[in-house]
């Protein structure tokens, strides 16, 4: 059991855990921060993948970005912790229930998949995840999906004008 | 030409007559149409007509033909005259908005008469539902109190069995050699034993629900009495031979196997029919239900007599598709004066007609004994025929069968009975002056009543030739 | 030829357009020459055609094809040979008498009434001869039908009756029972045959191709339509109500012509009939059965149409008798002599109720002799006749027949007898309470009694000649008579088998029935010649009073549980199965819309669970690819 | 590492993230849990990227098989992005008009 | 390619018209100018006049059918707009804004007919959608509004994390986001069995269907047609849909048969039968015509899953006429719509006298919609089922199809009725000419397909 494997089992743990406490914990304030955690986990599975510019993206982005954002939301509308009703407990345990059947047919068919027999992550090596290698890419085979995501942005910028102007 | 013309007049006149707002200018419009229309007819029945064909839809290669044969003739002969003759009795009648009616009446025309001379099956369908829709409007907007709901049930139930049958065209059609619609390559159509029954079934429920057979009659007699009269009359008269005409020019030909393995099952079914029809029709008081069940009897003998599948009762039943048509329209038209007039249908109110109206008593005393077909009355060869043709089939059936006969003597005889003879009722005593065209247009149809009961060979020269055709096996 | 034979049909015919269509037009004078006109030209023309059949023999003549298709035609032929000319002559004869008579006894209806019944009138004597002339047996049937129209329309000619409209009903209706019959022979031979001209199908060949059970269903089918027409149990209940129509009406078709179509019929198809032992037995034995049933009826009743009604119906069993036994030319003779004296009995009462203003009750006449001499004469002659007294017509008729009956079996000769008995007792029960005694009516009855006008007499007197003398042409060898009716049908029905009876046997039996007859009428006159009969008090005579329950007991059987029947149909089966079976599907569509929707109950959480689920679904039927594949495959495939 | 313990992983959190969705009422949660789902399939793909790059290099040294999904995982933050600046106006725009964020009352439009 | 760039720079113009200008007609014209600028040019990439043209890098494949849709969807949009322009300036004041936006979803259209790589698919998918959420959100101070936007955008994007997952599936399986032909099993011809393949292409199925609004994933449907402004839901249930349908027959006319053609066979059936019967049964219960025009929209779009059952020339063809047939009777029956003061049946009573053409135009979309002849809808419903019936479908299918095509009928009818038989006065607004003048040039166009279906096609082939 090497660093990696100690490191990958803690990092997906610590990931679990601190999904699960999104789920649990009352207060929406703490569920964003834990969820902030998560991404943290993430990032870190990405640097352990030596995906590097995931990892920074995933960070400024995600964790950085629409987290504080979702947070500001929150503090907007100061939605009070023990104000929040919970659902009746029957549904809780379908919501449950069904997740759980759902991962348990997925992993059941993935264990099934012939073809992932034996198949290895590259770990810290590999270069393609490093910037200099995904620019390259993405200005050469992907510049069009690159250029048209600009036309989503403009949608959801316009879209926000529209909701957000009273 | 001359198909496409008998086609076309109908349909301009029906679009040029929705901008005539003008009641007595509509009807003319309305009349000399279908008069010209009748002319064509005569034409078509007795001097043929060469085939139409054009290109309609190349992708799926459907073709606009049409096309006669000594069937089609007699039901477009009987489309011709029927038309002029319910304009003409009705031409009295209190209608609101009546170049829309005429208009509507006009457009069906059309789709009759593209049903019979529709020689591509996509076609044929097109002119069905056209034939169907015309009428739904006429019924919900025009009929009686219960129209709305009723009119939905006969076009919800008819319609869904043309649906049958347009999955048994497409299951037709892409067996065909050539993938194309005409009649032709239909006949020529490769099917499995499994497909033919398949498509046999579907075909036949369209029609069985046209005609109708028992137990998929229950729309006719309430669509029957609620519709117009001259609706009902267009129904009756010419509609429901869309069922007959479907069997004889579609069914039979196309999947000969099928309907051969199937006579005894419709031949039974049909009979019982006319007998349960028979019975409720003794005890109708109503005089609309009363006719709507014994066309459902005469219809249902037509049907057993084509499924005996033998020349005589496919003779009787051309014959008898021309004659009752004629038949039943006069007894409609009588009703309806008698309706128009004392304002009731009920047989019970009624009574004295005779004395009130003698002219109208004798025709409705001719029209009724045409009904149970007294010999040198149009219905007695075409019914001669059938009943032959089922005793061929099976003696004991036609003993069965022959009931009807008793059954129907007796529920018309009531009918003339309440209505013509007795003291004059309070309800009838309200009737005016005799609706003169009306009786004109009944003394015609009377004599076509007896001319073709004592000369039917006028009729029999027509479909000579068809009748050949279609037995040469 | 061709043309005075079509003529003989088309006078009627003509005389029926005529007054039909003109019947606002035209005064009651002109109707009524006319219309009586056209019979009696055709009369004439039957005349022509008789003498030229006796000169000639039979001629066929061909108009038209009435079917001419998918390979079986039948043409419209018209045949008159020995039996056809005979029934002409009957037919147009008395039918113009009829008619003569008619015309005065109808003087009060007003003009178009009048003209419809003379319309009427014409119209069944058109198709009594279509009938008779016809070559085969669907121009047979159309007559046959037409006659039954005819009938209906003048049992009820006086519409506003609403009972009178139910007689003809019924008289139609069971008129059509039998024509089914009938039609379904004519399928029989169609099928068998391929053709119902009598020149193809009453042969030896034809014979030989048709097996046992054919003949005896096709002759049974016959023999059921002449029940219907000839009122025959069990379909006879119609004849007495038909004396609903006007009298004459019931003295030409309910006695003279329409009536005898059945023997008509059975004698026209006797080759058939005679190669079935069992038909024979069945028509012997419904015949006579007939006979006396109607005999004993006629005793109790009091209507006088009635009785002759009954005595009708009882006389046409006779004929079935005569029929069944296979004498054929027997039959034939009662036919015509019971024709006559029947029609005359008819015309005779006619006349008295038309003195006595419809009243028909016997009960209430009485002593009419004095009052109406020639009625009284005539009617006189015609009782004598009926009651089988030598030496009327009456006599021989029914003599032939009962010796025949004894050739074949005894007992039909003993109940024949037994029927003669009673017909003599009814008629003259009849006679007795009509003419003698002293009247019994209102006073202002008597003040108006009158003998009728000489165009109602002529006929009776006519008549009365008739029935008397009528017998001569049947006149057995036994009596030195060459019998000439049966010489002239020998084409039809072949050489009578002589009697196989010694004549010291026939003398016995005539006596034995004459006497037999003679007093029976003698005691009947001097019970009756004082008082009527009251109504009956013993069972028997109610029984007998009541017609045997016969009316109530269809009623009770056949009419009421087809009615309820039909109900039964109607309000259950038609509305709640078979109607109820669309509804429904139309109700279920609505329950299951209402019922649905509720899942769409708003809330995103369950949407999204509803959409996991569908995932989970989805891949569970990936997974039983192998299990539930197979199942549809199989069933797309 | 085996491929089938990150995909396992993955799994997990986007189940998470599913059960997330269905038990929680307040519609920021619930959104957020769909972020969740995004991350967890983000992770897979670089996985999997990985993955089929390892098997790549061996074959053919310096080969950038697998890159795409790296780039797809960029476009997926992109569009993720985008999505929660109309989301969250969306929801801020409900909590105008009701002051309340929890789904449950969001039952006017049913049956 | 040119409607993608001309479709963005328009819906850019449009973004800034809105300061140039603050008349909404002017805009509106511009925007209508801009309709038929783009529709020029795609026609003119369609007949190979002008094309701009570079290397995508295998993103997208431009072929006549994809570029032929984008044509009818362009030209269905225009008269949509054309028909509804002053009907659009009621929801707020931002003509020009929704003008752009409508630019960019038809960019999303026409990547969505033209994509060649998962990539571009969910980036057309999310271009298509979250504008979407806007416009459903649009109509700022009404509940329903709200709520719907709410509901589309949480469901929406949940979706997209199941298409997301599932494109994972595919790359793990395959290295490539390309749609490349499956690997098949050199000996049977079949594609090897790879459950990670099949299991992501199940997840994509349904996420599509989720688009497609096809039962048991169309719950976020009624809502939102029902709570968004009624201008917009024809839009959103005709050409949006129709993209969908588009796109997800190219992901699945190839790949279908990875998960195996025995699964293809019953998952679809499933979902076609479970969408054919809530869409029909339930709309038969609704009193709100909108409402009930959302539910048949499902039932309309479980027909056009048939066009997924085999892939042959006719499941297009069938597919690109049902297009057309539905969205035109659609846009022309939610104009009448728009013009009700309440939504519900009764509202139409007695149409027929006050305004006898309007409601014969109505009649005749509503035929349209039930596939009635003479309309263009029958041939629209026939061509589905003789595809399907050419592709092997067992009758069982075709005989479920028109029974609910029966009970479509019956409710589309109700409508009918109303406005013919029943006695009353319609709550409408008052209508004027010109725009029933504007509703006839559709009514035109499905009677003439309705006679001569043909020529939608001649275009393809001559």
């Amino acid at each position: 059991m090497n660093t990696l494997e100690i490191l990958f089992y803690a990092l997906s743990a610590f990931a679990i855990v601190s999904a699960v406490m999104v789920l649990v914990s009352k207060n929406p304030i703490h569920s964003v921060l834990w969820l902030i955690l998560v991404f943290f986990a993430i990032s870190g599975h990405y640097i352990l993948l030596n995906a590097q510019f995931l990892a920074i993206v995933n960070i400024i982005v995600y964790a950085g970005a629409i987290m504080v954002l979702f947070l500001f939301v929150i503090m907007l509308m100061n939605v009070k912790s023990d104000k929040e009703p919970q659902k009746k407990m029957i549904i809780k345990f379908i919501g449950v229930f069904s997740g759980g059947s759902l991962l348990t047919l997925l992993i059941a068919l993935v264990k099934q998949t012939t073809q992932l027999e034996g198949k290895q992550v590259l770990m810290k090596e590999g270069t393609i995840g490093l910037i200099h290698p995904l620019g390259k890419a993405l200005f050469n085979d992907y510049v069009l999906p690159f250029e048209i995501s600009s036309v989503l942005f403009l949608s959801a910028m316009v879209g926000a004008v529209i909701i957000g102007k009273k | 030409m001359l198909l496409l013309s008998t086609l076309c007049i109908p349909f301009i006149a029906a679009i040029i007559l929705l901008f005539v707002k003008h009641n007595e200018k509509a009807n003319y419009v309305a009349i000399a149409s279908s008069g010209v229309t009748m002319a064509l007819a005569f034409n078509i029945a007795y001097n043929g007509a060469a085939n139409f064909d054009a290109d309609w839809i190349l992708s799926i290669n459907a073709r606009f033909v049409l096309s006669v044969d000594g069937l089609a003739k007699i039901l477009v002969l009987l489309t011709g005259i029927s038309f002029p003759a319910i304009l003409i009795a009705t031409s009295k009648n209190e209608i609101k908005n009546r170049n829309q009616f005429l208009s509507l009446m006009l457009f069906t025309q059309t789709g009759l008469l593209g049903v019979f001379l529709a020689g591509d099956a996509l076609l044929f369908y097109f002119f069905w539902e056209l034939a169907l829709i015309p009428v739904y409007f006429l019924c919900s907007i025009w009929g009686g109190e219960k129209r709305i709901a009723i009119t939905f049930k006969f076009f919800i139930y008819t319609f869904l069995g043309s649906l049958f049958m347009l999955i048994g065209i497409i299951l037709v059609y892409s067996n065909t050699p050539d993938h194309s619609f005409l009649i032709e390559s239909f006949k020529h159509a490769s099917l499995t034993n499994g497909q033919q029954l398949a498509a046999f079934a579907l075909f036949f429920t369209a029609f069985a629900i046209k005609m109708p057979i028992f137990p998929l009659h229950t729309w006719q007699p309430d669509a029957y009495e609620q519709s117009p009269t001259a609706v009902t009359m267009v129904l009756s008269a010419v509609m429901v031979k869309m069922g007959l005409y479907g069997v004889i020019r579609w069914l039979m030909p196309l999947f000969p196997a099928a309907f051969a393995s199937h006579e005894k099952f419709v031949v039974v079914l049909s009979l019982i029919g006319v007998i349960y029809a028979s019975f409720i029709a003794i005890r109708q008081d109503d005089v609309k239900r009363l006719i709507a069940y014994s066309s459902i009897a005469h219809i249902g003998l037509m049907s057993a007599a084509i499924f005996t599948n033998t020349t005589v009762g496919m003779q009787g039943v051309f014959i008898q598709l021309f004659s009752h048509g004629i038949n039943v329209l006069g007894l409609w038209i009588i009703a309806d004066v008698i309706e128009q007039q004392t304002g009731t249908r009920s047989m019970n109110t009624l009574g004295g007609l005779a004395k009130k109206q003698p002219t109208l008593a004798i025709l409705l005393v001719g029209f009724a004994f045409a009904n149970i077909a007294l010999p040198l009355t149009n219905a007695f060869v075409g019914e001669f025929l059938m009943f032959n043709a089922i005793f061929q089939f099976n003696p004991w059936m036609a003993a069965f069968a022959g009931v009807s006969v008793v059954l129907a003597a007796i529920y018309t005889l009531n009918m003339v009975q309440k209505v013509a003879y007795g003291n004059v009722s309070d309800a009838t005593n309200l009737m005016q002056a005799p609706n003169k065209s009306a009786q004109f247009v009944l003394i015609v149809l009377l004599s076509i009543v007896f001319v073709t009961g004592v000369y039917p060979q006028v009729l029999f020269n027509i479909t000579s030739d068809t009748l050949q055709q279609l037995f040469v096996k | 030829m061709k043309l005075i034979i079509g003529f003989i049909v088309l006078w009627p015919l003509i005389g029926f357009l005529f007054n039909g269509l003109g019947r606002n037009i035209w005064n009651k004078k002109v109707i009524a020459y006319k219309a009586t006109g056209y019979i009696v030209m055709s009369f004439i023309f039957s005349i022509l055609t008789f003498l030229n059949v006796q000169s000639k023999g039979a001629i066929t003549v061909h108009y038209f094809d009435f079917i001419n298709t998918a390979g079986f035609k039948i043409p419209f032929d018209l045949k008159v040979d020995a039996l056809s000319s005979l029934f002409l002559l009957v037919i147009t004869g008395v039918g113009s008498l009829i008619h003569l008579y008619s015309t005065a006894y109808m003087k009060d209806e007003e003009a178009p009434h009048y003209a419809r019944y003379f319309a009427y009138l014409n119209l069944f004597v058109f198709s009594m001869l279509l009938l008779v002339l016809g070559d085969n047996y669907v121009i047979m049937f159309i007559g046959w039908e037409g006659v039954g129209l005819c009938s209906y329309l003048l049992i009820g000619y006086w519409f506003t009756n609403a009972t009178y409209n139910y007689a003809a009903k019924k008289a139609f209706i069971m008129n059509r029972i039998g024509d089914l019959g009938f039609l379904l022979a004519i399928f029989w031979l169609i099928v068998k045959l391929g053709t119902v001209s009598y020149g193809s199908v009453l042969t030896a060949e034809s014979l030989a191709k048709l097996s046992t059970t054919d003949i005896t269903a096709i002759t049974l089918l016959l023999f059921v339509g002449a029940m219907g027409k000839s009122a025959q149990i069990p379909l006879y209940t119609w004849l007495p109500d038909a004396m609903a129509g006007p009298t004459p009406v019931s003295a030409l078709i309910h006695a003279a012509t329409m009536v005898t179509a059945g023997i008509y019929m059975i004698t026209r198809s006797n080759i058939l009939f005679s190669a079935s032992e069992l038909t024979q037995h069945v028509v012997a034995i419904v015949g006579i059965s007939t006979a006396l049933l109607a005999a004993t009826i006629a005793i109790k009743q009091n209507d006088i149409k009635k009785v002759l009604a009954y005595s009708t119906v009882s006389q046409l069993g006779y004929m079935f008798l005569g029929l069944g036994v296979g004498a054929y030319s027997g039959a034939v003779f009662h036919v015509i002599t019971h024709a006559f004296f029947k029609a005359l009995l008819f015309l005779g009462a006619g006349s008295v109720i038309h003195a006595m203003h419809h009243e028909q009750d016997i009960r209430k006449m009485g002593g009419l002799k004095s009052k109406l001499p020639i009625t009284h004469i005539t009617f006189l002659i015609g009782c004598i006749a009926i009651a089988g007294v030598p030496p009327f017509s009456g006599f021989f008729s029914k003599d032939e027949i009962l010796a025949a009956a004894f050739a074949k079996n005894p007992i039909y000769w003993g109940l024949g007898v037994i029927g003669a008995a009673m017909t003599a007792f009814y008629m003259f029960r009849l006679y007795a309470t009509t003419f003698l005694g002293q009247f019994r009516g209102t006073d202002e009855q008597a003040h108006h009694l009158h003998e009728s006008p000489s165009a109602m007499t002529l006929p009776l007197i006519l008549l009365a000649v008739a029935s008397a003398i009528a017998g001569a042409i049947g006149i057995p060898a036994l009596m030195g008579g060459n019998h000439w009716l049966s010489h002239q049908l020998v084409p039809i029905i072949g050489e009578t088998k002589e009697v196989a009876l010694s004549h010291s046997t026939e003398w016995a039996l005539m006596g034995a029935s004459v006497g037999i007859a003679i007093s029976t009428l003698l005691i009947a006159i001097n019970r009756y010649k004082r008082q009527a009969d009251e109504v009956p008090q013993t069972a028997l005579g109610k029984f007998l009073y009541n017609k045997w329950y016969v009316d109530e007991l269809y009623n009770a059987v056949i009419v009421q549980p087809l009615n309820r029947f039909a109900g039964f149909l109607k309000e259950v089966i038609e509305k709640n199965i078979i109607d109820g079976a669309v509804n429904g599907t139309g109700k279920i569509v609505q329950y299951s819309a209402r019922k649905i929707r509720l899942v769409q109950n708003g809330q995103v959480g369950y949407y999204i669970l509803f959409i996991v689920l569908g995932i989970i679904v989805l891949f569970l039927c990936w997974f039983n690819d192998i299990t539930i594949t197979r199942f549809f495959t199989n069933l797309i495939k | 590492m085996p491929i089938q313990y990150y995909i396992f992983f993955c799994l997990t959190l986007f189940s998470i993230g599913v059960v997330g969705v269905l038990t929680r009422r307040n519609a920021i949660i619930v959104f957020m849990c769909i972020e969740l789902m995004l991350n967890a399939v983000n992770l897979l793909l670089v996985a999997f990227s990985k993955m089929h790059n390892g098997t790549a290099l061996q074959l053919m040294p310096g080969s950038t098989a697998g890159i795409d999904a790296q780039i797809f995982v960029f476009f997926i933050m992109v569009v993720a992005a985008a999505e929660v600046s109309v989301g969250l106006a969306i929801i801020v725009m409900m909590y105008r008009n009701t002051h309340s964020v929890d789904i449950n009352f969001l039952n006017r439009l049913k049956n | 390619m040119n409607a993608i760039i001309v479709s963005t720079l328009l819906g850019v113009i449009m973004m800034f018209v809105s300061w140039g200008t603050s008349s909404q007609k002017l805009q509106r014209n511009i925007g209508l100018v801009g309709m038929l600028i783009l529709i020029a040019a795609n026609v003119a990439q369609l007949n190979g006049w002008l094309s701009v043209n570079f290397d995508t890098k295998g993103m997208l494949a431009f072929n006549p059918i994809g570029l032929f849709v984008n044509t009818i969807l362009f030209l269905i949009t225009f008269i949509y707009l054309w028909i509804n322009g002053e009907e659009l300036d009621k929801i707020g004041k931002h003509t020009a804004d929704y003008y752009a936006i409508f630019f960019f979803i038809l960019c999303g259209v026409s990547i969505l007919t033209s994509f060649n790589n998962l990539l571009m698919l969910f980036i057309g998918i999310e271009i298509l959608s979250i504008p979407l959420y806007i416009l459903t959100g649009a109509d700022k101070k009404n509940l329903f509004s709200n709520e719907a936007s709410l509901k589309y955008f949480l469901m929406g994007s949940f979706s997209t994390g199941i298409l997301l997952l599932g494109i994972a599936f595919i790359y793990g399986a395959t290295g490539s986001f390309h749609l490349t032909m499956p690997v098949l099993n050199p000996v049977n011809k079949m594609p090897v069995q790879h459950f990670l393949m099949s299991a992501g292409l199940l997840l994509l199925f349904v996420s599509m269907n989720f688009k497609v609004s096809a039962a048991p994933f169309h719950f976020w449907t009624p809502d939102v047609y029902d709570g968004a402004p009624t201008v917009f839901t024809p839009f959103m249930a005709t050409v949006v849909k129709a993209a969908g349908f588009v796109a997800f027959i190219k992901v699945f006319e190839v790949q279908r048969i990875a998960i195996g053609y025995t699964t293809w066979i019953i998952i679809l059936p499933f979902v076609i039968i479970s969408t054919l019967l809530v869409g029909n049964i339930t709309a038969v219960f609704q009193r709100s015509v909108k409402r009930m025009l959302a539910y048949s929209s499902i039932a309309q779009a479980g027909f056009m899953l048939f066009a997924l059952y085999g892939n042959s020339i006719f499941n297009n063809e069938a597919l690109i006429l049902y297009i057309v047939a539905y969205s035109l009777a659609t846009i022309g029956v939610f104009a009448v719509l728009i013009k009700m003061k309440d939504y519900s049946i009764e509202s139409f009573n007695g149409l027929a006298k006050q305004y006898p053409v309007l409601a014969f135009l109505t009649t005749l979309f509503l035929f349209s919609l039930a596939g009635i002849p003479l309309t263009a809808g029958f041939f629209a419903k026939y061509y589905m089922l003789n595809a399907i019936f050419t592709a092997g479908a067992g009758i069982w299918l075709l005989i479920i199809a028109i029974l609910f095509a029966a009970v479509s009928v019956y409710y589309y009818f109700k409508v009918v009725q109303a406005m013919y038989f029943v006695d009353g006065t319609p709550a409408i607004h008052s209508i004027e000419k010109n725009y029933e003048r504007k509703l006839w040039v559709i009514a035109i166009i499905l009677l003439v397909l309705g006679v001569f279906p043909g020529l939608l096609f001649n275009y393809l082939y001559f």
